[in-house]
């Protein structure tokens, strides 16, 4: 596709899209022969500086208004929604350590991590399981997804904020906080929602074994 | 040495225990109240505010969750060997400088997840700073998902399924067996009597009924006859045997006055 | 205000507005003493020929998709996903003892049934509702349809693998699952939905309740 057409079809797309639109699925819109990059890199340069910017978000995109401008604009806000404190601590644990597992968690926060503090993460789009740990008990590892990157402004993994001093202070790993490419795996979401739910059910009810029985 | 244990009274935060989450977060509490850099906390220092503090909690009568009190006990240790002169440490016991640097690291650790979730916060977040559209979307990518699975995928879901169900349901019965000190109690209580005479092994067997009388009969059996052996080799009774697999025949000795 | 910070914040609140905007309102953000034709005037001009447009009804404005790109937009993916294990455990259930209740593969699962396992099997066309059991709730009985067979590639449900073994063994009832002979039952099928969607109602507003504490 012409690069022309391809930037408007972009434009108009990202416009009408709430949420981030993965690099790929905007190739495929324009077909695998266009230059995306060249398309992406013309379209945040025509949007720089103006009221509304062209945002990376790992590797998805959207059209986002400029941040400067929030405080005069009179739009109705979304109700905030106040993580916990335990749920904060936990997502930034997730967002600085990941992939991490809900053990590695329990390890820095000294206390053990309530099922609903996961589960509101998960609702609300900001983790997703990236496989499981080759360790005992195959336990499932956490990281954040786009939706987290779009919530918070955040360009990658890199720009949490004070990422660079925390690596080079060694109170977080060594390598880069790394994006994995399945970021809705199904599968291990209703797998820890099954596994989630027994053990709900082993902690309500550690004596009713007999529904076990036939 | 002689640093004041504490300029922060622990009942400042036996107050607000509730919004704890667990002994390392008092702990770094604790630290800062030293307003010092977390590199250069005193641990010492720190192991005496905490150690107060669970005894105020105690003082009030306040429930204090296990997990507090294994951190004092951790903690007691730790200060008996800080307070010692260093001693060449063994290969079991950690060093104590060790186990101190750990827990600063642990407390800085905590401590940075704590201010990075604050940093997250103070982040232009979507909703308050930016806007998305609000608008329907006009068009989005529409995936069509086909679900597929193999015969071989649904044998193996229903066979998992039924193992981990007959794991749940799995118990080991301990199988009922006649033991040697109940077999050597009952023989000798047997020999008890004024006429030694010469009788067969199997009449003094318990008698056993039921489902597992085989069992416990072969298992009686065995243990009756290692008693017999064990009251021979004591000299309380002879044993003989007259033809290969014939009845075992045993008869009390006189009783001998037995010594201690 | 200043005629680019005006522009800036004009196509900020357009963009994000949910329905057109007046000139009044618009005239009230920038302030009385802005130019506001000349501000709409250069926006229009700047997104002329573009993916998006300033469109004027009316005494309203809003942004558009160019209306040339509509048809392009929309794009169609076919994603092939394997079947959850939760998914493919309920499946096998269903098949190997049906009629099952939800409550009967619950009891044997010893977890609940997430509502989307059944719905995504329903929709497969692979279980169907064969009646309603006589018990309290009168609760619907599933089993398997012709499709199911057709997929796995069998002939009937007594050539399931094994069935004959696990039979012998003890692992599942006597008697041969029945196919019944409706295997579309339209009303059970949106009974279920009906169901369905008072559950799902019911599940969610605690959640939401929940989420909204710090």
């Amino acid at each position: 596709m012409e690069i022309v057409l391809a930037k408007r079809l972009i434009e108009a797309t990202l416009f009408a899209a709430a949420k981030p639109m993965a690099a790929d699925e905007l190739h495929e819109l324009v077909g695998e022969a266009t230059d995306l990059d060249a398309v992406m890199d013309e379209l945040a340069a025509d949007y720089s500086g103006r009221g509304v910017n062209l945002e990376k978000s790992g590797k998805c995109f959207a059209f986002r208004t400029a941040s400067d401008l929030s405080s005069m604009m009179t739009l109705v806000r979304e109700e905030e929604r106040k993580l916990s404190k335990p749920g904060l601590e936990t997502l930034a644990i997730i967002a600085y350590h990941q992939p991490t597992t809900r053990g590695d968690i329990e390890d820095l926060r000294g206390v053990s991590v309530a099922r609903g503090t996961l589960d509101i993460l998960l609702e609300l789009g900001w983790i997703a399981p990236q496989g499981r740990r080759d360790t005992p008990g195959r336990p499932i590892e956490w990281g954040t997804t786009p939706a987290f990157l779009d919530h918070f402004g955040l360009e990658g993994l890199d720009g949490l904020p004070g990422v660079q001093d925390l690596r080079a202070a060694g109170l977080i790993g060594d390598s880069s906080p790394q994006l994995f490419g399945v970021f809705d795996d199904e599968h291990l979401i209703e797998e820890y929602r099954d596994e989630d739910a027994l053990e709900a059910r082993e902690e309500l009810r550690p004596e009713d074994e007999e529904s076990n029985n036939d | 040495m002689s640093k004041p244990t504490s300029n922060v009274p622990p009942t400042q935060l036996v107050v607000d225990l509730e919004a704890y989450d667990g002994p390392l977060e008092v702990l770094l509490e604790l630290a800062k109240t030293q307003k010092v850099d977390l590199a250069a906390i005193s641990i010492l220092e720190l192991v005496n505010q905490y150690l107060a503090f669970v005894l105020e909690v105690k003082k009030q009568n306040l429930e204090l969750a296990a997990d507090y009190l294994v951190m004092a006990a951790v903690l007691a240790y730790l200060k008996s060997k800080l307070l010692l002169p260093p001693v060449e440490v063994t290969s079991e016991e950690q060093d104590p400088a060790a186990i101190a640097a750990a827990l600063a690291i642990r407390l800085k650790r905590l401590d940075a997840m704590k201010n990075a979730g604050e940093a997250l916060l103070a982040m232009p977040t979507l909703g308050q700073n930016r806007f998305a559209t609000a608008r329907q979307p006009e068009a989005s990518v529409t995936t069509n998902v086909r679900y597929s699975a193999s015969i071989y995928d649904l044998l193996q879901a229903y066979s998992n399924f039924h193992k981990r169900r007959e794991a749940a349901s799995l118990t080991v019965v301990r199988p009922k067996l006649y033991k040697f000190e109940q077999a050597l109690e009952r023989l000798s209580n047997l020999l008890q009597v004024k006429t030694p005479t010469w009788k067969s092994l199997q009449d003094f067997l318990p008698e056993s009924k039921g489902e597992e009388a085989s069992q416990l009969r072969r298992s009686a059996l065995a243990s009756t006859l290692l008693a017999g052996l064990e009251l021979s080799r004591q000299g309380k009774l002879e044993l003989k045997q007259d033809e290969a697999f014939g009845p075992l025949m045993l008869r009390p000795l006189d009783q001998v006055p037995v010594t201690g």
